[in-house]
């Protein structure tokens, strides 16, 4: 209990006295899942769209795929590009092995299936006289489409965050193709794990709560902007 | 104007809900669409509107003299749905939407908007989420956003069913207005009231068939 | 049959090594080994926790201090290999064929070549900061990636980035032929690397299974346990040169403090 | 190229011949990962239920933390729960380190905050009159939450499926409190990681590849139950 | 029956919809609650079924014989929504979820599910998606669900709004029929039909205020 209690202390400390080192790594997670985010974003966004809203032989099966592709290892997405990646794969000549691009690369290979399985989820939810009503009036395709997107925003915004969580916890494919290489690819939870491997875990759990504050703080500016949502009472 | 051929329609493995083996509107009366619930006038508006693909059988409407085309003609044709959807924001913010996505801008399009409010009596609840209106607010509601973007065929399902008197009369007088402006309006109603009346053509659904009956236009009121 | 808890280096495990050796002590002995495979720094920390019933791991200076502070005891040294540095075949910074270490060390400085590092306070960490330290250089030059991964996945970034690594013989064996690599500098005394194994104080736990992990212990500098490791051959290559009973060298462990 | 074609043909062959020690390691992950499943469904639909229907102050904070809740690394609950249950930690009496049950215990933490989350997203999305009409025509308050959740089975499975895949495909907690000890604690994800550090890509990407085939029976499956879902116009 | 005292209830900032300063009903007339869009008529049956708790003052009802209290009294007083809402299932399935929560079983149980359906036109659908149903059908299998219960007091929002006229002649027999057999009901529409004739009892909102007038019951039709 005692070691418990100083380490978390000593992690409090650390957290405190922010330091150029600790503020690189957070810079490098944070773009590199932030960016990945938004790119899978739009793509995340039609194919949820299809199949929620369109029906074609296959639909069925692919939904089920989607879902399928949530329980894909990282460690597997990692292995799997950096096979691709290596001097010895197809896109070896790239030369993106250990760069934040690759990085990006395997995030977005891991946000799009949680994005895409969320996003249709709530898309199915949502009442179908919504798109007719606005193609109805005058909205032309893609504004209906961001019309759906604030009806949703409540399933839109969880979806963010469970693809955004997925993304800027995991480790398996961040350290695989991005190396952990200190000033260049090293991440928070690449840190963590090595600090962990280390045996130094009063450092590992400071650099955890750093990751947890700054996530509460981008759920609280998200929290503003879905409003409060319905209230409600007892029966 | 609008001209069906053979057109039949179903769901599931049942039969057709009914076929139309010809019909042509030239869109000068006013139509009223009467049928027991669930004969199929839902269903016929929404094929109209191409919200629907039918079974079988063509339709095509040919507005503002482009060439005949099947729906659906957004923008330019207008279907109110029996139980209207309104988007999750205030109510003013729904008739803001119709503005941005029909291009309009400035002093101009926001005085038309409250004009519109104060009309339909929902000048009070402008700021209030759509989505608390009470149930005849709700279709007041749905038909300002008719009225703001003045479409060239207005299909209207069952747009009096939870209005009081004066809205009814209110409504009645805005589609004959419209009416005579050259809006091709078909209408649904179960209970005849001051607007079925301005009606002067009368579509029957019955036995799965339609049927289509003309009389004299009534003198405005 | 009782359980001991062994945390061990993942070089020793990943080698083969104890799959090799555990199943002919399990057959002799009443006792079954499960094997928690983590790098040094953590396998002496779930030992100080009495997580484990006893480690085998290879850090000099890192094992003195941990049986100097009583976590451990009965500490044995049970083998060795060595270190070996390793680059890109066409070798840019011209260091192939020494067995200087230190002067090569100071050449991939000089030469600002790509070098990969542990970066992980591992043993291999530690006998390479010593290095850098021999050759009068910091270790910020351009070329200079810490990577803080285990050795493997070191060995596999050095290839990829046709960069130079210090990597212990072990592993390199181990995956040799999936590596882009050769060996450039070998056989420097400084580049020995000693294993040892050492009891959790069983004092400071109730309910450790000491009785089996001196069976262990006792069993792996034995005689049998010695010519086993002996006679490991990973792809028809010695690993690991028994040494129980020959003293760590004094020299090595005051040079990693 | 050619390396890639060689390992996934590997891989498949390895995959074919299904052999006991394959088994076994895929009995712990189901087991493990189902277990924890089921143990964090309850408390979640009440919570999320609670966080959806109930004002209460500081709701929307809860709201908030349940999301970022989602973005805690894998490693940090290993690294937490390690320093509980170790010999030395305030519950290292329990004798829990290095079992299926505190690995089950890992998982558990870090599924409730993503079911939650999507199953608040899914509630809160959910006309207020079900409960009502529910409640009026004699449902018991149990009845109405179970009509509830088949109302929104669509957000509730995908719900499910998130967090399932969430916790068979993390390897950080199942390694720290697992210690991925063979025949005991050793899981597909952990063997993964083991065979891609020892360089063995081929048996990795076997088990990456088990993993999908076993993930997609158990969506296929779920499919079924959850139906078709509505069909859909064009505008 | 029902003792309301000083019962006042508003929205956000805006000021008490109306207030109730006493309204005491013994639950025998039929009474038919009138007010103009938004006056408040579907507030006031959620307050009195519990589904909203009242800005301020106090609401009791005494049901069969029970001490005074306020509402919900879920299973004996029964509020049908002015939009219902059905669950997604079929249509029988709606019905047999009430069977399920109120513990009825066996064969006469379905035989009662099949008598209901056939009762409000509903029989040819009981395995269509409830949510498919056209707009009448929805309000009739609405009423289906209501029927079924047998409560003790019913609140019925704008019950015939989109029903055909047969329908509204059916509904107005059933609700004669419960209403003799001892039901209180509250019903709510903007149309007169045969529903409301029969009504002898007639609660006006108005400028915020509730009016009450009785009148001799009328004669069974
Ligand atoms: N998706 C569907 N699947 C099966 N049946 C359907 C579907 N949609 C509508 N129906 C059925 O088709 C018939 C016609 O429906 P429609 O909504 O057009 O009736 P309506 O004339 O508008 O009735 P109401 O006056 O009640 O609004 C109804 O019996 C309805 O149950
Ligand atoms: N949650 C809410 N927030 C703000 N205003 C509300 C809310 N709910 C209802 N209102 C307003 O309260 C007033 C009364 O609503 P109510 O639904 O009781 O009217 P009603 O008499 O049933 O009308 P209708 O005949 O149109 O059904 C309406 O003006 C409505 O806009
Ligand atoms: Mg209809
Ligand atoms: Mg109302």
């Amino acid at each position: 209990m005692n070691e418990l209690m100083v380490t978390t202390g000593e992690a409090l400390r650390l957290l405190v006295s922010f330091d150029p080192a600790l503020w690189e790594i957070i810079g490098v997670s944070f773009r590199v899942s932030l960016t990945a985010i938004l790119v899978s974003l739009p793509p995340s966004l039609l194919l949820a769209l299809l199949l929620a809203r369109v029906s074609f032989p296959g639909r069925w099966l692919a939904i089920s795929v989607v879902n399928t592709l949530m329980a894909v290892p990282t460690v597997v997405v990692g292995l799997v590009l950096f096979m691709l990646l290596s001097r010895s794969g197809p896109l070896g000549e790239l030369r993106l092995l250990f760069t934040q691009r690759a990085m990006i690369i395997g995030q977005i290979l891991l946000a799009m299936p949680i994005l895409t399985a969320m996003l249709h989820s709530t898309f199915q939810s949502l009442d179908q006289r919504a798109w007719e009503t606005a193609r109805l009036l005058g909205a032309s395709w893609f504004q209906a489409l961001w019309m759906l997107i604030r009806e949703a925003r409540f399933g839109v915004i969880a979806a963010l965050l469970a693809a955004f969580g997925r993304i800027i916890a995991e480790v398996g494919s961040a350290v695989m193709i991005g190396g952990n290489i200190e000033h260049f690819t090293r991440t928070i939870t690449t840190a963590i794990a090595l600090e962990t491997l280390k045996g130094e875990f009063a450092q590992g759990l400071a650099l955890g709560l750093v990751l947890l504050l700054l996530a509460l703080l981008l759920n609280v500016l998200l929290g503003v902007m879905r409003g409060r949502g319905q209230q409600t009472v007892s029966v | 104007m609008l001209e069906v051929c053979h057109l039949a329609h179903g769901f599931g493995r049942q039969p057709a809900l009914w076929e139309i083996p010809h019909l042509r509107w030239r869109g000068e009366s006013l139509v009223h669409l009467q049928g027991d619930n669930g004969s199929g006038k839902t269903t016929l508006m929404r094929l109209l509107a191409g919200l629907e693909v039918p079974r079988q059988g063509t339709l095509r409407w040919s507005l503002d003299d482009a060439p005949a085309q099947p729906p659906p003609c957004p923008g330019r044709l207008l279907y109110l749905h029996q139980q209207p959807y309104l988007f999750d924001t205030t109510v003013a913010g729904n008739l803001h939407y119709i503005a941005r996505w029909n291009g309009w801008r400035g002093e101009a399009m926001r005085r038309r908007i409250d004009e519109m409010l104060e009309r339909c009596g929902l000048a009070e609840h402008a700021r209030q989420r759509a989505r608390s209106l009470s149930g005849g607010e709700r279709m007041r509601l749905a038909l300002a956003r008719a009225w703001l973007l003045s479409p060239r065929v207005l299909l209207l399902d069952e747009p009096t069913a939870s209005l009081d008197r004066q809205a009814v009369r209110d409504v009645a007088a805005l589609v004959g207005a419209l009416h005579a402006s050259g809006c091709a309006v078909v209408l649904s109603a179960h209970q005849p009231s001051e607007l079925t009346e301005r009606c002067d053509e009368h579509w029957y659904i019955a036995h799965q068939r339609l049927g289509v009956e003309t009389r004299e236009a009534p003198l405005p009121a | 049959a009782d359980t001991v808890r062994l945390a061990t280096t993942t070089s020793t495990y990943n080698s083969g090594l104890l799959d090799y050796l555990l199943p002919k002590f399990e057959a002799d002995h009443p006792y079954q080994i499960q094997v928690i495979p983590v790098g040094t720094g953590k396998a002496l920390r779930l030992g100080r926790d009495g997580d484990v019933d006893l480690v085998l791991t290879h850090a000099p200076a890192a094992e003195k201090a941990f049986v100097d502070a009583g976590y451990g005891v009965e500490p044995h040294g049970v083998m060795y290999n060595d270190f070996v540095i390793v680059g890109p075949t066409d070798d840019p910074a011209g260091i192939a064929g020494g067995n200087d270490a230190t002067q090569a060390f100071a050449t991939l400085a000089e030469d600002e070549a790509l070098f990969v590092s542990r970066g992980d306070d591992s043993g291999t960490d530690k006998k390479e900061k010593i290095l850098w330290e021999q050759a009068g250089v910091t270790p910020d030059f351009d070329g200079f990636r810490a990577a803080g991964q285990g050795m493997g996945e070191v060995l596999r970034m050095a290839s990829e980035l046709q960069g130079y690594t210090l990597t212990d013989r072990g592993t390199w064996l181990a995956m040799q032929d999936k590596l882009d690599l050769e060996i450039m500098v070998e056989g420097d005394t400084q580049l020995f690397n000693p294993y040892q194994v050492i009891l959790v104080n069983p004092e400071r736990y109730d309910g450790l299974d000491t009785e089996g992990a001196r069976a262990l212990a006792e069993w792996l500098i034995s005689d049998e346990g010695q010519s086993l490791i002996d006679g490991f051959r990973l792809n028809g290559k010695v690993l690991f040169h028994a040494s129980a009973g020959e003293d760590v060298d004094p020299e090595s462990v005051a040079n990693q403090e």
